[in-house]
């Protein structure tokens, strides 16, 4: 098995950075093995990229579920547990119960929604990554391994595609 | 003083009487009655969560309402009404509820002592104006004051109550041979009492207290009486207002009241006829004119000299509302007018208070159902023993000034504070070598003492007190501890009994034989001892003891029977009355009318949560106000909360104005109860007294006219907030303060 | 017959001219590294008025704010002017309004991002922090108003030692739910488009100070994954935390419609409540806008007079809605004639606090009506601040007169008393020292800008030529 | 009650003839506004007073207090009949639901309004929704000693049956619920009814004009019972459907007369 690297390439614009990416993909390169790294969300339709897939929203829905679920526990639940009539109100009103709920599953939908981020981005992690502060500046990076061997070819091609520079980058601490 | 009984054989024959009520009788620690026993056998006061019932008097006024107080665990925790009294019927007043809070007073004097007149300290201290002193050598002052003084040289000066105490002196004063106790409340001056008895006199013949039966009378006309408030016994009266209301024989009855300022027995009034003070008489004498008209009566000489256009011109009615009034009267099927305090209290009020009687007579009410009676003379009395009218008091100042008394004692009564300054009572004491005062309370009366030997609490004393008025029945309302002394205090009499038991000087020999009762209690039982035969009273015992026993445990001893007698109603209406209006005093714009706190009365000002419930009329609280009608103080610029000065010849008083919109455009009105000098932290410095104000002029009978002065009004730029229960925004309009 | 186009006044051209776009932030790109860096200065530079403003405002909240809370805590309600009938006094005045204040935060930065208003980019975030801080006031004075504040923890739905739970039939209840959502909610909001701006100052950070840095952004690089959940969450909480915004404030308005009381049972508080929210929450964005575009450097370049312009605008909307539905509440109790709400509308208008009504219609209706209609005014600056002060006192006014005016009334009229407040007003200057100096701090530990947002606004932004006239136009990279 | 418990209920069980236990009746036309009530109640429930300031500014803790307007201008004017105010002990309490910790709780058994004191937050939200303004609030600590040196002789009359409320808490009218108690105890214990009459409040015991009466209203034999069914009857505020259990006689004027 052949030693592999990380290739980090840095464009400083979009263009280039299409373009790069049409290049490597050309050199064999997967899309699902390379990696942009920008500090503005670009659509991936910008970069000619395949659309990530995201679990948030459907994290939130689940949160949203249980929320409303607890909401009518605290209308309902509590005052099965410990029935008291006040006011003359019955002790299980209807017309309460969507304030209740409501609340509770906008809280649950929110609350998960950022778990969700969380879990599905892997945050947080503190572990050492490929990474050029670069980015937060407005570069954009495009991450992607490669044979020892072909890394020649690879820088060659990107630099003529627009790369600011190719090297190979070591994980270190953000 | 027989063979002692065990506590227990006591309860057995509580237990017979029990039946009727949940009533223990019972003396708490301090009766003599209790022998020891171990303590496997507790006494059941000591018993946790356990409580104890105790019928006893209230002192709070000489009334002698019957009380039951709820102890536990040797403390006194709610004051309730006594069932089974006659007078009261188990109701009480908001000063018979809040007694508790004079037991337990945080200002009460604890110990006897040496005092230093003027020095407003109460407890031996550095620098403090009191020195405490043991109950023994206490004893031996009064015995000396006693024994080294001329008979003549001693005075007593007594309050309305406890009756018993009264009874004791006048025993001991007349065996040395000393002038007779004299009696003194500012509940019996503001009433005018000895007035209404004068006229009772004069018109019946007959001595003793008038009794009007409110409760079964058709219509009442009230000339000042304040009968739901303090004169005499307002629980009695406020039950007979009641019954005279809605449980009437003759119909929902008919109040109108003739006064100049709304009094809470006014504001319950039908109609309430504002008059001009000092024209009662006039009035009274018109409407009695008008009356036997309307009925076709020949005019009877006592209303001969009556001019209605006269009197409404001087009462500032118009004389057709008098009319209509005399109609009322005259159709009404039980008429009764009732002559009260403010009416008699003006040089004409002797004649105002017999013209009522005799109005009584024209409609022939006289000894009837919803009439005048002459009330019963209450059990053991040999008569009803009036408080000392203006006049006595003047004669008693006068002869206090000469020198000639050397010691004074006084119990139960604050004249220093409750008599006019004008009568110069405290120049007077000034006098006296030796004042003893066996005062509870460090009163401005007890601050002129040389000695202060405090008397227990009433709640904590024996006693008895005759009724005066209030019941049909004969009634005697007895007095138990209901706790141990809270202090270091005496009973007054086991006092001066111990001391007339000193074998010392020339008064010891006598007294000692005359007073051969071994204690407080020996007396009292001594006096019921007339009652054993007495069949006519709810109870009655085989022998005295048994019978003290019951006396006891039924808070005392009533004739089941209604006591009350017509008054004879010989030539009532041959006496004739020149109708003349009354002589005022200073040169005031206004009337001044000062009335009797229904709260405080004269000595609940000590009790913090008597200062916090709201007067009936003004929801006043914790302090003195001025009543001002509102367009008088549109006129002279005065708002709320402003401080005015009231000024008399005799003196002024500051206070905040409430604009009080039931009082004569010219006439101020301002409460008595406040303004205390001393009487502890809540009544200290609270507040004016307007008796500052008032002059020494008598009526007839010699009462004080207190209503006869005019008076100014100065501002003073200052404002205080008074502290009122109602809303002043919700009541009198977005503007008031 | 065609209506020939007649020439403006030379005046009024000159106005026009302010039109050119290139005034705009959305059309004066900078480079990133170059915005990044003016914020970072923004954030460093901290000269000695800073220092004595924090410092005043620290030594007012240890006295107005702890000092005074402790000693009520102490004494008792007894020390505040709290009364009968006027139970609840200036604390829930002040709960309310601060609840209104932070009502703008969400408004703009989650309406405006729904709406895809262009104009939010920068002050996004300074609006949120508002929201945030807000909220703590708001929670601090509705426990200044307990009478056992030392109790309070019996609001949270957990059972006693008997098994017993708070009661979810009171609004108090409802209220604390909305609340608690409302503000853990807007934090989470406030933080999620903070992570890539940490990230960036992180990236610039050296030494300890790195650490917090790091931390806070999670580790976060700008791979497509993390971009694409971060904005998938932003959208979900943009669309979500609209309705709780508005439900917050309309149960807090249930505090009162639901109680039986002249002049409270009104059904339209809800939406009347959620507007005076918005009323004086927008009144305060226009406030801190100006204190930090005039206090932090280069704040020029980010905030401009178009923002003023924008905020000027929905103010003016946003102070007609508010007439709308006071007149709304107002006319229908007067029409109505139920006797005590006559009562107390006499009471609030003629009343000895009737100068606090007018006060109040001047504040809210006339002042911003009569200035914020003329682009050039509501485009001042200062001018737009003074007029956001005004409008919050007035919509503070609006508050008293609801609680403790509204309260003086009842139906029982033995009982109707004035209402002096005591320590309360010290407890007011705490709060408000409390917001300032936690803003103040916050200021100048992250960017108060949203730079990533402002770049990417910049970025689809373009001018095209049409005609004669450069128009500005927007393309959809998002 | 528990009954009503065994189904859960989605709508209101009250019903406008759903007669109560306990209840009252104030005769407006006798009341004369003596005031015996109040120091009375104040006696027997611990009350504290509040002093001259905070009783100035309405802080003050009565749970009765007697109400009165005046009408017209002198010399016409007329004081209104006396009106003492307390806690109504409404069926449908509004005080009750308001109350997010359950300190204003409804009794089962008595069906009277409760306040738990030991649960009460201060809120004060009760005291808001109260139409009657029936509820006080300890603004202080009136009942610490240490603050007022002069209670600890005046607290010997404390009523061991009665909690001692502390600052922070709302309170108000009882109907002497420890006096109903002890004589349900003392009936149960030589197990018989509890008699009419047998059980009072602290300010029907005291009331000289007897026009506070008490018993029970769900006997229609009872003294009370009797009263309230008078002509003059009337609750207040009754249009807000509070359903109160006291009833009140209106003051009349006799008919042919002014």
């Amino acid at each position: 098995m052949a030693e592999r690297v990380m290739l980090l390439a840095l464009f400083d614009d979009i263009g280039p950075a299409a373009n790069g990416i049409a290049k490597l993909r050309d050199l064999g390169v997967g899309d699902e093995s390379m990696n942009v790294i920008s500090g503005l969300p670009f659509p991936a339709r910008v970069l000619g990229r395949p659309r990530a897939i995201t679990h948030v929203s459907k994290i939130a829905l689940v949160g949203s579920a249980l929320g409303a679920v607890f909401g009518l526990f605290l209308l309902y639940g509590t005052a099965y547990l410990y029935p008291l009539q006040v006011g003359g109100q019955p002790v299980y009103p209807i017309p309460m119960a969507f304030v209740t709920i409501f609340e509770m599953a906008m809280l649950g939908f929110m609350g998960f929604a950022f778990l969700g981020l969380f879990v599905d981005s892997g945050f947080p992690s503190y572990t050492p990554k490929e990474y050029v502060p670069e980015v937060s500046s407005g570069k954009i990076a495009v991450l992607f391994p490669c044979e020892r061997a072909d890394e020649k070819r690879f820088v060659e091609s990107l630099t003529g595609a627009g790369a600011e520079s190719v090297k190979p980058v070591e994980a270190r601490h953000l | 003083m027989s063979e002692p009984i065990s506590r227990r054989d006591f309860l057995k024959l509580a237990s017979a009487g029990a039946a009727t009520t949940a009533v223990l009788t019972g003396c708490g620690p301090a009766s003599r009655y209790v022998t020891r026993e171990p303590y496997t056998k507790m006494p059941e006061y000591t018993y946790n969560g356990q409580s104890t019932f105790y019928a006893t008097t209230c002192r709070e006024c000489s009334a002698g309402c019957g009380l039951v107080v709820r102890t536990m665990q040797g403390r006194a925790i709610k004051v309730e009404g006594n069932k089974n009294n006659p007078v009261n019927l188990g109701k009480t007043c908001a000063r018979g509820q809040v007694t508790l809070q004079g037991l337990y007073n945080p200002d009460r004097i604890q110990n006897p002592g040496k005092h230093t007149r003027g020095a407003n300290s109460w407890s031996s201290g550095q620098g403090s104006g009191f020195q405490e002193i043991t109950w023994i050598d206490a004893i031996n002052e009064v015995s000396n004051a006693l024994s080294t003084n001329e008979p003549d040289e001693i005075a007593f000066l007594l309050g309305m109550a406890p009756d018993h105490l009264f009874d004791l002196v006048s025993e001991l004063t007349t065996a040395i041979g000393a002038p007779a106790p004299i009696r003194f409340g500012a509940l019996g001056m503001f009433e005018a009492r000895k007035t209404l008895m004068q006229a009772a006199s004069r018109m019946f013949g007959t001595r003793g207290l008038p009794s009007f039966d409110i409760g079964e009378a058709g219509v009442v006309f009230s000339f000042g009486a304040n009968f739901l408030e303090t004169w005499f016994s307002p629980v009695a009266q406020t039950r007979e207002f009641a019954k005279f209301r809605q449980r009437n024989p003759a119909g929902r009855g008919h109040l109108v009241q003739f006064e100049a300022r709304m009094s809470q027995t006014g504001s319950k009034a039908d109609e309430w006829i504002a008059i001009r003070p000092g024209s009662e008489a006039q009035v009274v004498l018109a409407i009695g004119r008008l009356v036997a008209e309307s009925r076709g009566l020949p005019l009877p000489p006592a209303f001969a000299n009556a001019d209605v256009e006269a009197a409404a011109a001087a009462a500032d009615v118009p004389s057709g509302t008098l009319v209509h009034l005399a109609g009322v009267f005259a159709q009404a099927a039980r008429a009764l007018a009732i002559p009260g305090g403010a009416a008699l209290a003006q040089s004409t009020g002797l004649e105002a208070a017999e013209a009522v009687l005799a109005l009584n007579a024209l409609v022939g009410n006289l000894g009837k159902a919803g009439g005048v009676f002459m009330a019963p003379l209450a059990p053991i009395a040999d008569a009803y023993h009036a408080p000392a009218s203006g006049r006595e008091m003047m004669e008693f100042i006068g002869k206090l000034n000469s020198g000639k008394i050397k010691a004074l004692f006084i119990h139960g009564t604050n004249p220093v504070f409750e008599l006019p300054r004008a009568l110069g009572f405290m120049e007077a004491l000034a006098q006296v070598p030796q004042v003893i005062s066996f005062s509870s309370f460090p009163d401005e009366t007890a601050l002129q003492a040389d000695y202060v030997f405090p008397d227990h609490h009433g709640l904590e004393s024996w006693g008895y007190q005759q009724v005066a008025t209030g019941a049909n029945a004969a009634v005697l309302s007895g007095s138990q501890p209901v706790v141990a002394p809270f202090y270091n205090t005496q009973s007054t009499a086991d006092v001066l009994l111990a001391a007339a038991h000193l074998p010392r000087g020339r008064a010891g020999g006598q007294l000692s034989q005359a007073l051969s009762y071994s204690d407080e209690l020996a007396y009292i039982q001594s006096k019921l001892g007339s009652l054993l035969a007495d069949g006519s009273g709810f109870f009655s015992a085989p022998e005295i003891d048994t019978f003290t026993a019951y006396f006891q445990q039924h808070g005392g001893w009533w004739t089941m029977d209604d006591r009350r007698v017509a008054p004879p109603t010989a030539d009532v209406l041959n006496r004739t009355f020149e109708a003349a209006p009354a002589a005022l005093d200073g040169d005031g714009e206004f009337h001044f009318v000062p009335f009797v706190s229904p709260i405080l009365a004269e000595a609940g000002a000590n009790k913090p949560w008597l200062q916090e419930v709201p007067d009936p009329t003004t929801t006043v609280m914790w302090n003195t106000w001025i009543e001002i009608n509102p367009e008088t103080a549109e006129r002279l610029g005065i708002q709320d909360q402003d401080v005015v000065r009231v000024v008399s010849p005799m003196g002024s008083a500051e206070a905040t104005v409430y604009k009080y919109p039931a009082i004569r455009p010219d006439t101020i009105a301002m409460p008595f109860g406040q303004g205390h000098t001393v009487y502890g932290q809540f009544a200290e410095k609270r507040g004016a007294n307007p008796t500052d104000l008032l002059g020494t002029r008598l009526n007839a009978a010699g009462d004080l006219t207190f209503g006869s002065m005019k008076i100014r009004i100065e501002k003073t730029g200052r404002t205080r907030e008074l502290a009122r229960l109602e809303g002043a925004l919700g009541v009198y309009g977005f503007d008031a303060k | 017959m065609a209506i020939a186009a007649r020439p403006m006044l030379p005046a009024k051209a000159h106005a026009q001219e302010h039109e050119d776009p290139r005034e705009h932030l959305m059309h004066d790109p900078r480079p990133r590294g170059e915005m990044n860096a003016m914020v970072l200065e923004s954030m460093h530079t901290a000269g000695w008025r800073f220092y004595a403003a924090a410092g005043v405002l620290t030594l007012l909240v240890l006295t107005c704010f702890f000092y005074a809370w402790g000693y009520m805590i102490a004494n008792g309600l007894g020390v505040a002017g709290v009364n009968r009938p006027v139970f609840w006094g200036i604390f829930l005045v002040n709960t309310v309004f601060w609840i209104g204040i932070s009502h703008a935060g969400t408004f703009i930065s989650a309406i405006l991002r729904v709406m895809k208003v262009e104009g939010r980019r920068p002050f996004t975030r300074a609006a949120e922090l508002m929201t945030t801080f807000g909220l703590v006031q708001a929670g601090a004075s509705i426990f200044m108003h307990m009478g056992r504040v030392w109790l309070g923890y019996l609001l949270f739905p957990f059972p006693n030692e008997r098994g017993l739970w708070p009661n979810f039939h009171s609004p108090l209840m409802w209220d604390f739910l909305a609340i608690n959502t409302y503000l853990l909610c807007s934090t989470m909001y406030l933080f999620l488009p903070l992570i890539p701006d940490i990230a960036m100052v992180r990236d610039h950070a050296t030494g300890w100070r790195k650490i917090p840095y790091r931390i806070l952004s999670l580790g976060f690089r700008g791979t497509e994954g993390e971009w694409k959940n971060l904005q998938t969450a932003m959208n979900i909480f943009a669309f979500a935390i609209i309705p709780v915004m508005f439900s917050v404030h309309t149960i807090v308005s249930w505090d009162f419609a639901m109680a039986m009381r002249p002049g409270w049972s009104s059904s339209v508080f809800g939406p009347y409540f959620v507007i005076g929210a918005l009323h004086s929450g927008m009144a305060a964005v226009a406030i801190v806008l100006f204190m930090i575009r005039s206090t932090m450097k280069h704040m020029k370049y980010f905030i401009r007079a178009e923002h003023f312009n924008l905020m000027g605008k929905l103010m003016l909307i946003v102070s007609m809605a508010w007439a709308y539905f006071y007149f709304n509440d107002y006319l229908v109790m007067w029409y109505g004639g139920d006797k005590w709400e006559k009562i107390l509308q006499e009471f609030t208008e003629k009343g000895p606090l009737g100068y606090l009504w007018f006060a109040m219609l001047i504040f809210n209706i006339a002042v911003p009506w009569l200035i914020l209609w003329n682009r050039k005014w509501r485009s001042t600056p200062w001018l737009l601040a003074s007029v956001g002060l005004i409008i919050n006192i007035g919509m503070w006014l609006e508050r008293y007169i609801i609680i403790p005016v509204g309260l003086t009334i009842n139906r029982m009229p033995f009982t109707w008393r004035l209402y002096v407040p005591a320590i309360e007003v010290f407890l007011t200057i705490g709060t408000i020292s409390l917001f300032l100096l936690l803003y103040m701090l916050a200021s100048r530990l992250i960017p108060i800008i949203p730079v990533w947002e402002v770049q990417e606004g910049q970025a689809a932004h373009m001018l095209r030529k049409v005609g004669k006239a450069e128009v500005s136009t927007v393309s959809e990279i998002e | 009650m528990s009954t009503e418990l065994e189904l859960p209920m989605f709508t209101n069980t009250s019903e406008e003839d759903l007669g109560g236990r306990w209840g009252m009746v104030i005769d407006q036309d006798i009341c004369t506004g003596c005031q015996a009530c109040v120091a009375a109640c104040a006696m027997e429930n611990n009350i504290p007073y509040v002093g001259e300031k905070d009783a100035a500014y309405g802080r003050s803790l009565h749970w009765i207090r007697i109400e009165r307007f005046w009408q017209d201008a002198f010399p016409e004017v007329k004081m209104t009949p006396y009106q003492p105010m307390l806690c109504q002990q409404c069926h449908k309490a509004p005080c009750e639901p308001v109350c997010p910790v359950f300190a204003s709780v409804h009794s089962a058994s008595e069906d009277i309004n409760l306040q738990v004191y030991n649960r009460c937050v201060g809120t004060r939200y009760c005291s808001n929704n109260c139409p009657y303004q029936a509820r006080t609030f300890n603004w202080r600590d009136y009942t610490d000693t240490r603050r007022q040196p002069e209670l600890t002789t005046l607290q010997n009359q404390l009523n061991p049956d009665v909690t001692v409320r502390r600052r922070g808490v709302m309170e108000k009218c009882t109907f002497c619920i420890q006096r109903i108690r002890h004589s349900e105890d003392a009936a149960k214990a030589d197990n018989r009814p509890v008699e009419d009459g047998e059980t009072l409040p602290a300010c029907a015991q005291a009331c000289p004009a007897d026009a506070i009466v008490f018993g029970r209203i769900d006997d229609p034999e009872s003294r009370v019972s009797q009263a309230a069914r008078s002509a003059r009857g009337y609750h207040q505020l009754e249009e807000l459907g509070t359903l109160p259990r006291v009833t009140y006689l209106k003051g009349e004027t006799d008919g042919h007369r002014g």
